[in-house]
């Protein structure tokens, strides 16, 4: 619990809470986007460097964008605030949520022994990820690749319809 | 409480935010959002593992995250797309409406 | 001696280390080492600010700025003065706060992909084990920025300029990213600092940089039109497209904040060109053997001036594509050339090297640029006409 | 002393850096982008950024007639300009509607809704003209005092910094002046009215 | 090309329209046809696509207010039929114009000939004001006729977009009209004399009245 | 802990960001002092060649820049990949390039078939 | 009618609603725009980026011309009507030389038509470099071809002040013929500047002719056809882009055009590649013309004899006069009623006819094409609005 | 190949860049207020009365016949006849403004005043740095700021002014040898109209600002 990480983790934790609470779409994003980049510096400070820099280049550079644009695609005011749900849903499901971290939450801290930090400080280099997932990962990667690829065309084709359909 | 617990405790909340808001949030999109964070939170889980995992040299959490990362996006996309497909036929997306339409 | 000058700058921060107690070291070191990017960079903006305006004026027959100070070299200072007591007007049914922020996050992003940038050797803030992905992901929240400023703005014109700016820097990022994936791939590192000291070796007088290899130079063009379109730079310059567009998406921003968006924009040229000279002219590299007497950071700043002198010839001289031309060509000329490109670096690195190797990949990347823009042509992009005359 | 040279320095940098807003009207417009251009170079006083969004603009030079049609958006331009702005009335039009005074949609100089720092005559000025009244402007400024009662009017609390926008009326613009800072002397109807020869 | 030649082509194809040459006495020999509203449009459309030559080209388009004018005028005394022709010197009162007028200069790019000039006459200046719109036949006419409509009031049928061109919406009058009075803006007159002396002074009588009216209350 | 690494990235951060306040702070302290910010109607209000703006800007907008936008989301990914592969590049095998080779050609697939779809065409 | 595309208004739909389209964005491009060239001012519906309706709206610089010229004497009007199309003063004295010259039936001595002539095309060379600037600038290119095309206007411009003593505002013809006779000197620098001109002309087509961004971005953008170019009276270098044969130069042979030899250049695609190249062109042929008429010029009288300046008072009647402005046919129509100043005084304005097909030209198409097609119209705001 | 034109067109700049260093036909800039172009002789800006002689008061030659006034196309001219006449320079006895005003704000500098003169008298000047910030006080011109001599005019426009001056030559010897005749016919007149003369002589020679209070009083007077 140093400072850096209560400083993440309230970033994290700020940004995450706004974007599930903030009432103009586009804020709720922006906060999203906050809340990715103290995660990401969290992974820095994890020693996955890698990870870290991908999630920002991932979603601040790419999914908050495309968030943004199917927002401004299906909002007709952009700005406006957004409807609350109904008193009762709002209720059950913030029940919900609490009680899954009560649970979440008496399991890590009965069942995670404390650990000391096992050998060297590890780094992720990224050549070490390189050569993992060239030789170890392969399968996974060639899947993800055909995964993106069917992403592509399925959205794509979902989203063709509204370029005038007939293509 | 050290390290791994408090990361993974922090893992809780975020899970729990984004699941609240998957919950409340009656845009899609903002529902999306909420799920993108809960994939997030455990993504956080298995780099906290790796990190503090016995095997830090196998680099299996952070390959995870990599390919979580990698299938999240594809989710984004498709999801995104789904949601203004949705859209074009309900215009809206509202998920209470969308549910009151299809009946 | 010329070492010591080389290294003038890094001794002369151990120097100061020496007298900082050890338990402040780490935070002086990094203050110590970012203090110089925080003055440099900022003056080498006013400098280009002056040298664009008046190289300008040259292209087009006068003088450009010559009267605040000696050679009007003090045009900057003037402007930052005025920016600073000018107004600050914020539309009423703005959004304030993404207002205020966005061109506070614009700046702090382009401050930040210099962190990776080396500017001579051991000058670099930090050694990231990925730097290039680090610049590349600071690079990618620019994008948010602008978005927020023109958004926020809840302008009609700022919107289709943020609109056009996104679009525009989404295109272009892949082929930028790609391009420099040809010589990550020769260096076997993200870090800059490996990628330039990979390159600063000699053959007889010439250097190794990547610049000198048909990938490289591929790659290269590539970067730089992409960092030109990154940075909305003429002839990418859509998203503030005066004639069209009015001021695009910092159409509503006065006083300093415009002034932040024009900082912030001409950092980012200059951190893509930086990344640029990183990846493939060989950084701080000595351009001859001979020539490695002068200080590397010299050679640095000596091939950025050049860059920027570049960016403002091509400003000076081409009008501004059109948006889905612009679109087309990032996503149907560019990207494809540049995924031939890793292909080709990869071959490269496979074939025996010599004079095959070389006719071999040239002559794949020479076909490749061929044929797409062929294809580019054949979508009915432009034809040379002959007319006829009634007399 | 801080005070003066303090001053001094926000003066200089006004003047050193006045960047017009990219605003033309009619044939003087054809006359100020001369202005711009290689041979006379308004660039060497730092004031060729022509900037196209009113924001980043300080100085408004009205070039041209400025008709009733027109008038509105020009008062509403110089009003979202941000202070401190200045205006430099270019051409006769600008000044009283010039040659085209008599029209019925031409107004009668533009200095009925704003305030004008520099009025250039001349149909069009030549470009020597607007450099000769820009040079004007920025020994204005130049001279502008910071604090005391002397200071200019973007630095008072009370002054204001915006001005009625004309509406479009069944006949003509309503209201037809700012009264607030058009003061027009009666002059020379000769033998109608008290008379006030202007000069001395 | 003739006029006289044209005339009997279109009289020859568009059954029942009246034409009339009015004949222009300056030198530039630029005779007009005044066309009747009612079959403008048929004219017009042989004018382009059925008479020889074909006019293809409609350059401009005007208008022309004819307040009415009485003229008494001696030079007017010609033969009176009067049982016996005489001649008479008689004042003869002469009412001309009260109507408006739009003009149309009509060329052949094909044969290269023009102008034919045409002319509409609305029935008064006030309520009869409607004339066919040429547009459908030569696009040329839409901003032209719009210009018309509103600076001189003629209101054209069947043109597509009748809008004012020139001056706002909101505005009512006609200001190409003869008898059209200016806004009073005379506030500030350095150089006063002839006409706008009148109408300064005007102004200023004006502002005098209105204020001593204000002081008055 | 771990990262006095990021340390200068931080104090980057943070410079860059007293690069951006700063100047704002001071150009306030100035209006607050000097030049006294004088708010109006039609000074704030938008701007728009002059006019009064009627209609919001905040609108839906189009959806040709979507599409671009989840090719983008995609080829992001596939780049993210294509780095630990690019600094690996030079120890591996023939094979292994290969099968890099077919994960590109994966997504040069998508990229074909968005572009025969006329994806990429901008309308 | 079958050119006539619809051209009601009001009436775009919403696109329909099981389209999932943007909304649309109404924008107003002007008055006060970069590159309307003045005050024009357009009101367009966007989707995205593409138009989908466009209005123009016109009249912020109606400056009363034709009511201010019926209550001015013959002459006095001249001077107004260098105001109309202000980069062309000297073409537009000349078309109300010539209506007022057909009106009263005043001969022109010869060496004042060489003068006109000559003058003339100076101005049309100038008027074509200014508008190739314009259009660049328009597109993009940071002003480095308008100061290009500028520094050659000066040079024309500093003709035009020795000649007629103003820059701009040169009120130099009068009715049989022209004001000033050439001052000593002035034939030797024009001959300079008119040999020198077709290198600038070189220099301009190097700079961009070929240039791969500008063909990309004009061709096949604003397209009118022959048939519609005619039907909807457009003139000038902008008909003949679209192939239309009509240069009056050639049709009325006013003056003494009939003299000199040149060529039309023609499009065929009528897009604002052609409409730029025309001007590119002309502007060669003006320097035949120029050539020409510099070589011929013969000495004698600028002024018809007869004709008084004051009191001049044609008798009643009308007459359409028009020539070939750089912009398109500009005419005059006056109506005399015999008295000192005209009856009716109408303005033909070539460039407010030429936009007749501005919405027409720029549906489909970007903003950024709008402003280039605008830019290719070679719109002067004092003639569309007057 | 894709590029070539963009590579000419930066051929060209960069040539241009170059030459500006070594060429005047590539730096065309004139700094204005240090260096000005060559002054155009046919120039004209706005007009001004010439007067012969030393003195602007006696020696205008505008008689305010009102014929510019009459002509100026956007009416800026404000003329003021005397009531009495006065010896010109060269002794003439005429009438004279006493008023002269020319509103330079309204001004289009179409010369047309100046074709209209029968007398010479108003000239186009080529004074063109009159901004002010004065609307009302700088921007009328009044006849003292207008008279400018003959030298003045000759300085400016010699060709122009060399002929007009030959024409009044001219015209004066037509005049003389009229006056002769007329002298010859009733030489008892003339003497007493030359003797005449002086007498009205010292009005003219009041203060500078004292005409134009002198002519409202009298206006005001008229009107009354």
């Amino acid at each position: 619990m140093t400072l850096s990480f209560m400083l993440l983790a309230a970033i994290a934790i700020l940004g995450a809470a706004a974007a599930m609470n903030l009432k103009t779409a586009v804020h709720c994003v922006l906060a999203l986007t906050l809340g990715m980049v103290g995660l990401a510096a969290l992974y820095l400070q994890l020693g996955a460097q890698f990870v870290g820099l991908t999630q920002v280049l991932v979603y601040v550079g790419a999914v908050a964008i495309l968030a943004v644009f199917a927002i401004m695609l299906t909002r007709s005011r952009t700005g406006e605030t957004l409807a609350p749900g109904s008193v009762s849903s709002r209720l059950s499901g913030a029940l919900t949520a609490l009680l899954v971290f009560a649970v979440l939450a008496w399991a890590i801290l009965t069942g995670v022994s404390p650990q000391p930090l096992s050998g060297a400080q590890p780094e992720a280099s990224v050549r070490e990820v390189g050569v993992a997932l060239m030789q170890r990962f392969v399968l996974p990667l060639e899947i993800i690749g055909v995964l993106l690829t069917a992403a592509l065309i399925g959205a794509g084709v979902l989203a063709i319809e509204e370029k005038g359909g007939d293509r | 409480m050290n390290s791994l617990s408090s990361y993974l405790l922090l893992s809780a909340v975020l899970f729990s935010i984004g699941l609240s808001g998957a919950l409340i949030r009656r845009n899609a999109i903002l529902v999306l959002i909420g799920i993108e964070l809960m994939l997030n939170a455990a993504n956080l889980n298995f780099i906290a593992f790796w990190r503090y995992g016995r095997h830090p040299e196998m680099l299996t959490g952070v390959m995870f995250v990599i390919f979580s990362i990698g299938v999240a996006a594809a989710e984004a996309a498709v999801g995104l797309s789904i949601i203004v497909a949705v859209y074009r036929h309900f215009r809206t997306t509202d998920l209470d409406k969308i549910n009151f339409l299809k009946g | 001696m010329p070492e010591m000058i080389d290294q003038i700058f890094v001794l002369l921060k151990q120097w100061i280390m020496g007298y900082v107690p050890s338990g402040l070291q780490p935070l002086c070191s990094a203050i110590l080492s970012v203090l110089p990017i925080l003055v440099v960079f900022p003056l080498l903006f006013a400098i280009t600010t002056v040298l664009e305006r008046k190289g300008l004026g040259r292209m087009q027959n006068r003088y450009g700025p010559n009267r605040a100070g000696p050679w009007g070299i003090l045009q900057p200072a003037a402007d930052g003065i005025k920016s600073l007591t000018k107004e600050d007007i914020v539309p009423r049914s703005a959004d304030h706060l993404v207002h205020l922020l966005a061109p506070i996050l614009i700046v702090i992003a382009s401050f930040l992909v210099y962190s990776v940038v080396p500017v001579g050797r051991n000058m670099v803030v930090v050694d990231l084990n990925a730097g290039v992905l680090f610049f590349f992901a600071i690079g990618s929240m620019v994008e948010l920025a602008v978005f927020m400023a023109g958004w926020s703005s809840r302008s009609k014109y700022s919107l289709l300029g943020a609109m056009r700016a996104i679009a525009q820097m989404i295109s272009y990022e892949m082929p930028m990213v790609l391009s420099g994936v040809v010589a990550i791939m020769a260096a076997g590192s993200l870090s800059t600092v490996t990628i330039v000291n990979m390159q600063a070796g000699y053959t007889g007088i010439w250097p190794h940089w990547y610049l000198f290899t048909p990938w490289g130079i591929t790659g290269y063009i590539l970067f730089m039109i992409a960092a030109t379109a990154e940075s909305n730079r003429c002839p990418f310059d859509m998203p503030e497209g005066e004639s069209e567009i009015i001021a695009g998406y910092f159409i509503e921003y006065s006083g300093f904040k415009f002034a932040l968006f024009f900082v912030a924009e001409y950092l980012g040229m200059m951190a893509s060109s930086a990344m640029a000279i990183t990846l493939f002219l060989g950084g701080w590299a000595a351009p001859f053997s001979f020539l490695t007497w002068i200080p590397s950071w010299f050679w640095f700043f000596a091939k950025l001036i050049l860059m920027l002198m570049v960016f403002i010839w091509i400003r000076g001289t081409l009008p501004r594509l059109r948006m889905d031309q612009l679109m087309n060509f990032g996503w149907k000329f560019m990207l494809p050339l540049s995924l031939i490109n890793i292909v080709s670096a990869g071959l490269w690195h496979y074939l025996p090297s010599g004079f095959t190797r070389w006719s071999v990949i040239s002559l794949l990347l020479l076909l490749s640029c061929f044929l797409l823009s062929r294809n580019l042509r054949r979508n009915k992009w432009f034809q040379e006409r002959t007319y006829r005359f009634a007399s | 002393m801080v005070a003066t040279s303090l001053q001094e320095l926000y003066n200089w940098g006004r003047k050193s850096s006045i960047w017009p807003l990219n605003f033309g009207l009619a044939c003087c417009a054809i006359e100020m982008i001369a202005t711009t251009m290689a041979r006379y170079d308004l660039a060497r006083f730092g004031a060729e950024v022509f900037r196209p969004s009113p924001r980043q603009a300080d100085l408004m030079i009205v070039a041209g007639t400025v008709t009733k049609k027109m008038a509105p958006q020009v008062v509403r331009l110089y009003n979202q300009m941000a202070e401190p702005k200045y205006v430099i009335s270019m051409g006769a039009c600008a000044i009283s509607g010039g040659p085209f005074k008599q029209g019925y949609n031409v107004l009668k100089g533009i200095d009925r809704y704003i305030p004008v720092d520099v009025f250039i005559p001349g149909c069009p000025p030549r470009p020597e003209a607007l450099l000769d009244a820009f040079l004007m402007l920025q020994r204005k400024i130049d001279e502008q005092q910071l604090t005391g009662p002397g200071r200019p009017r973007h630095l008072q609390e009370e002054q204001p910094s915006e001005f009625v926008v004309p509406q479009y009326g069944q006949h003509d613009l309503t209201p037809t002046r700012n009264d607030a800072i058009w003061h027009a002397p009666l002059v020379n109807i000769s033998n109608a009215g008290p008379n006030e020869s202007g000069r001395d | 090309m003739n006029l006289e030649e044209i005339k009997s082509q279109i009289e020859a194809n568009v059954p029942g329209c009246s034409l009339e040459i009015l004949p222009n006495a300056s030198p530039s020999g630029q005779h007009s046809l005044l066309v009747d509203p009612e079959h403008a449009l048929t004219v017009a459309s042989f004018l382009r696509d059925g008479a020889s030559p074909h006019f293809d080209y409609c350059s401009n388009v005007t208008g022309i207010d004819w307040p009415l004018k009485e003229t008494s005028s001696k030079q007017k005394t010609k033969k009176i039929v009067d049982g016996v022709e005489k001649e008479v010197e008689e004042l003869v009162k002469i009412s001309t114009g009260n109507y408006l007028e739009v003009v149309y200069h009509l060329f052949s790019q094909e044969n290269r000939q023009g102008p034919l000039v045409l002319r509409m006459r609305t029935g008064d200046r006030a309520e009869r004001v409607h004339l066919p719109s040429l547009t459908p036949v030569w696009r040329s006419a839409e901003f032209q006729e719009r210009e018309v409509y509103d600076l001189f009031g003629i209101v054209f049928d069947g043109h597509p977009d009748l809008r004012r061109l020139l001056m706002w919406e909101d505005f009512t009058d006609h200001p190409m009209r003869k008898d059209y009075v200016d806004p009073d803006d005379y506030e500030y007159e350095p150089t006063a004399h002839d006409e706008v002396l009148r109408r300064t002074q005007a102004h200023y009588a004006a502002q005098e009245a209105l204020s001593g009216a204000e002081e008055a209350r | 802990m771990t990262n006095h690494m990021y340390l200068p990235v931080i104090v980057l951060l943070i410079a860059g960001a007293a690069f951006a306040i700063g100047p704002l702070a001071l150009a306030w302290v100035w209006a607050k002092k000097f030049s006294p910010q004088k708010a109006g109607p039609t000074k704030n209000a938008i701007y728009e060649c002059g006019l009064e703006s009627n209609g919001d800007a905040w609108i839906k907008f189009k959806p040709g820049y979507y599409l671009y936008a989840i090719i983008f989301l995609i080829f992001d990914v596939e780049a993210v990949f294509l780095l630990p592969f690019a600094v690996a590049f030079g120890g591996f095998t023939v094979a292994e390039s290969v099968s890099m080779l077919v994960f590109l050609l994966l997504l040069v697939e998508g990229l074909v078939w968005a572009w025969q779809k006329n994806v990429l065409s901008w309308t | 009618m079958s050119v006539l595309t619809e051209v009601s208004i009001d009436t775009i739909s919403q696109p329909a609603n099981d389209h999932l389209h943007g909304d649309l964005l109404e924008i107003s491009m002007g008055p006060h725009h970069p590159s309307t060239h003045g005050v024009f001012r357009m009101n367009i519906v966007l989707d995205g980026e593409r138009v989908v309706k466009l209005k123009p709206v016109f009249g912020y610089l109606h400056r009363n011309h034709e009511k201010i010229a019926e209550h001015e004497t013959y002459l006095g009007s001249m001077p107004y009507t260098d105001r109309l199309d202000y980069i062309c003063s000297i073409t537009n004295n000349w078309a109300y030389a010539l209506a007022v010259e057909k009106l009263a039936g005043i001969p022109v001595p010869e060496r004042a038509e060489y003068l006109r002539v000559i003058t003339g095309e100076l101005t049309r060379l100038q008027n074509h470099a200014g508008l190739i600037g314009f259009l660049l600038q328009d597109m993009g290119a940071s002003g480095t071809p308008l100061m290009y095309a500028f520094r050659e206007r000066e040079k024309i411009l500093d003709l035009f002040e020795a000649l007629t003593g103003s820059r701009m505002m040169c009120n130099y013809m009068r009715f049989g013929g022209c004001r000033r006779d050439l001052p000593s000197g002035w034939m030797e620098h024009a001959q300079k500047v008119v040999d020198g001109f077709p290198r600038f002309l070189d220099e301009f087509e190097r700079l961009l002719r070929t240039n791969e961004i500008l063909m990309a971005r004009t061709q096949g953008i604003g397209i009118v056809t022959r048939e519609q170019a005619i039907n909807a009276g457009i003139s000038g270098p902008m008909a003949r882009a679209s192939g239309v044969n009509y240069d009056l130069r050639k049709v009325d042979k006013y003056g003494i055009y009939d003299r000199f030899s040149f060529r039309v250049p023609l499009g065929e695609h009528g897009d604002v590649y052609d409409r730029y190249m025309m001007r590119l062109l002309e502007m060669r042929e003006s320097i035949e013309i120029l050539k020409q008429a510099m070589r011929d010029l013969p000495s004698g009288p600028i002024m018809d004899p007869n004709t008084k300046i004051r009191n001049f008072r044609p008798k009643a009647g009308e007459a359409y006069g028009r020539i070939e402005a750089p912009k398109g046919e500009l005419g005059f129509y006056l109506i005399s009623d015999g008295g000192p100043n005209p009856y009716r005084y109408r303005v033909r304005p070539p460039s407010l006819i030429n936009l007749t097909l501005l919405e027409q030209m720029c549906l489909g198409h970007n903003v950024s094409d709008v402003v280039i097609i605008l830019g290719s119209v070679d719109i002067v705001l004092g003639e569309v609005d007057r | 190949m894709l590029g070539d034109g963009i590579i000419k067109g930066l051929a060209e700049t960069a040539r241009n860049f170059f030459g500006s260093y070594v060429d005047k036909e590539r730096l065309t800039t004139v700094q204005y207020p240090e260096e000005r172009l060559p002054q155009i002789e046919g120039t004209r800006d706005f007009p001004f009365l010439v007067y012969d002689g030393d003195d602007w008061e006696k020696g205008l030659r505008c008689v305010s016949c009102h014929i510019c006034e009459k002509e100026c196309p956007p009416k800026c001219i404000f003329i003021e006849k005397s009531k009495d006449k006065k010896p010109d320079a060269v002794g003439k006895l005429q009438f004279y403004p006493v008023r002269f005003d020319i509103d330079v704000s309204v001004c289009m500098s179409c010369q047309i005043c100046v074709e209209v003169c029968p007398f010479d008298a108003i000239k186009m000047d080529v004074e063109f740095e009159l901004s002010s910030d004065d609307r009302f006080g700088g921007l009328l011109h009044h006849k003292d700021k207008l008279a400018k001599s003959n030298e003045y005019y000759h300085k400016i426009h010699p060709t122009e002014a060399a002929a007009v001056d030959a024409a009044l030559a001219e015209e004066r010897e037509k005049e003389k040898e009229k006056q002769k005749q007329a002298a010859l016919a009733a030489a008892a007149a003339a003497a007493a109209k030359a003797a005449a003369a002086p007498a009205s002589a010292p009005a003219a020679h009041v203060p500078v600002p004292a005409p134009g209070t002198n002519t409202d009083t009298s206006a005001k007077e008229e009107t009354k």
